[in-house]
């Protein structure tokens, strides 16, 4: 076989021996549906045999497939009635036409690949994409139902303290309006504003509340034109009386 | 195609492409055309004037952005579910029912100091705003549940929070002026 | 600016800062307007015709990138890729148009063992990946191709992928009938 030797070289370029008996099915320059399996077996056969004679060492599927293709060839040449569960050696021999129709079909499917324009070697995608910013946004997940039973336990947890809140010992505007109110028809004379205090020693804070709203709640008085006011100097002492039946058209602001 | 046609197509792919803003002497040496470098760009950037992507200068070279109106329609945001901690969801509770509310009032409602970032964390997810200051000493801010809270919790209005009636009814919802050192005063709603 | 510019300048902006293709689910509803997509991106990729950079589809979603006759101009600007084995070529062609498949079934239309690294190389261009495992003894992991691939090939989908209708009707994409050489049973399909 004149190919011989260029093949023995060339052994190691083969992908198994499937590929191998392509490659010298391509050596019949034939269409694969019409090779003959029979050539193609013993150009490997011979192949194979040549390679030992040169004592070089054989990958064990390359032999494992040499003896099969012995075993095809005998199939062929020696046709015997086939048992029930064997292949016939037309079938066999079909079979393996097709795997090498097969592994062609993806050689050439895979250098169809390869020959398209391929990204990022022959078309490029943009080289610098701001990107699409991603803004994460928290979704909380409370309902309702939360919201009042997280009140609920709160208010009961800190109930305790909600409950001994102390009452402000501050003396109001109010409070000073009520007790004008029960004594005002009763002060026809000049009275000091501070003989309206009847309590004494609850604290500097409710002193000074007193003070505060004893004269706020007078000056209310006579701004309604219930009472009036004199006071004789600066930080001189102040003084009230009820207002006169007939100054009460007067108006004061 | 006609060179310049052609020159055009490949000085735009060569910027495209690159993952750096290029400058004209590398252009003009891949275009081998250094001479007609400005008028390809000129074109170039009134070809992308007024679309999606403008032809720009950046960094002493050119590249395609993005055009800067279009920047909040790019931006993209994703829903991150979270959990709210308790403390958190407590403090809404605290504010929609006692609002206006101050944050001093909010602890001592809850009878404890309010963490870091609970407050932060409402305001970011759109269900409390401030709102006025008391008029007290410090002028605390006050705090009110938003639109995004009443939709969020499927409520048309406040009257709406379930059992805020019954619960004011039990004296649970009016917020005693505590006697404080200085003696000051809450003050009224804003 | 009317409504329909500003949509293309928005579809074409939205794909170029994305930098890979993106899916239509995504532009509609970035343009806020699904509807339209269609018409916009038909224009879209009318405008980029002929130009140095193109918009095309590319697994699955839209995407820009520079014209193919303008490779040998551009590849000087990138490293030429390490050559891929024949080996590698071919075990990424097995995959490709018969996925999912085993290693053991890629071993057998290959007539070879697979080389140590070889499915190792093609993981790691990341244009194959497992998924998920045959239901049959040993249950082999399964082989398919990535997204990756589909795009670094300029494919939309793997029905684009060069003569796969002609070899489905030569019969070529069924694994079932192969008898093997030694006379093993191949596994089934999945």
């Amino acid at each position: 076989m004149s190919e011989s030797a260029e093949l023995v070289l060339d052994l190691d370029g083969y992908e198994g021996p499937i590929d191998m008996l392509l490659s010298l099915a391509r050596e019949q320059k034939v269409d694969l549906a019409k090779i003959s399996i029979l050539a193609l077996a013993d150009q490997y056969l011979a192949f194979i045999s040549a390679r030992r004679r040169l004592r070089l060492e054989i990958a064990a599927d390359y032999l494992v497939m040499a003896a099969w293709l012995a075993y095809l060839k005998s199939r062929l040449l020696l046709p015997e009635p086939p048992r029930d569960d064997e292949p016939s050696g037309e079938e066999l021999a079909e079979a393996l036409a097709q795997r090498l129709k097969l592994l062609e079909a993806m050689q050439q499917a895979g250098l169809r690949l390869m020959s398209r324009p391929r990204l990022g070697h022959d078309v490029f995608l943009r080289g610098l994409p701001e990107g699409v910013a991603v803004v994460p946004r928290p979704v909380y997940e409370v309902s309702l139902y939360d919201l009042l039973h997280a009140y609920g336990e709160g208010r009961r947890r800190a109930g305790a303290q909600i409950l001994t809140i102390e009452p402000p010992s501050l003396f109001s505007m109010d409070d000073a309006l009520k007790r004008f109110e029960r004594l005002l028809g009763h002060i026809p004379e000049w009275r000091e504003l501070t003989s309206f205090f009847l309590e004494e020693g609850t604290g500097e804070l409710f002193r000074r509340s007193l003070l505060a709203s004893t004269l706020a709640a007078s000056l209310e008085l006579v701004r309604i034109g219930r009472a009036e006011l004199r006071q004789e100097r600066t930080f001189g002492p102040i003084y009230l009386r009820s207002a006169l039946p007939a100054a009460g058209e007067r108006e004061e602001g | 195609m006609s060179g310049r046609a052609q020159q055009l197509r490949l000085v735009e792919a060569l910027i495209f492409a690159a993952g750096e803003p290029l400058g004209e002497d590398v252009l003009g040496e891949r275009l081998g055309d250094p001479a007609a470098l400005g008028e390809v760009l000129r074109e170039l950037c009134e070809l992308y004037a007024g679309r999606g992507v403008n032809l720009v200068r950046l960094a002493g070279g050119w590249t395609f952005r993005t055009a800067p109106d279009l920047a909040t329609a790019l931006r993209v945001e994703r829903q991150v579910p979270r959990k709210l901690s308790r403390a958190a969801v407590e403090t809404l509770a605290v504010i929609a029912y006692h609002q206006p509310v101050t944050r001093a009032e909010i602890e001592e409602i809850r009878g404890v100091a309010l963490g870091k970032g609970t407050l932060d964390l409402l305001l970011e997810a759109g269900w409390v705003r401030p709102r006025g200051r008391r008029d007290s000493p410090g002028r605390p801010l006050l705090w009110v549940t938003t639109e995004g809270f009443l939709a969020h919790f499927g409520l048309d209005s406040l009257t709406e929070l379930p059992g805020v009636d019954e619960l004011r009814a039990a004296g649970l919802l009016e917020l005693q002026p505590l006697a404080r050192a200085a003696g000051e005063e809450s003050g009224s709603e804003g």
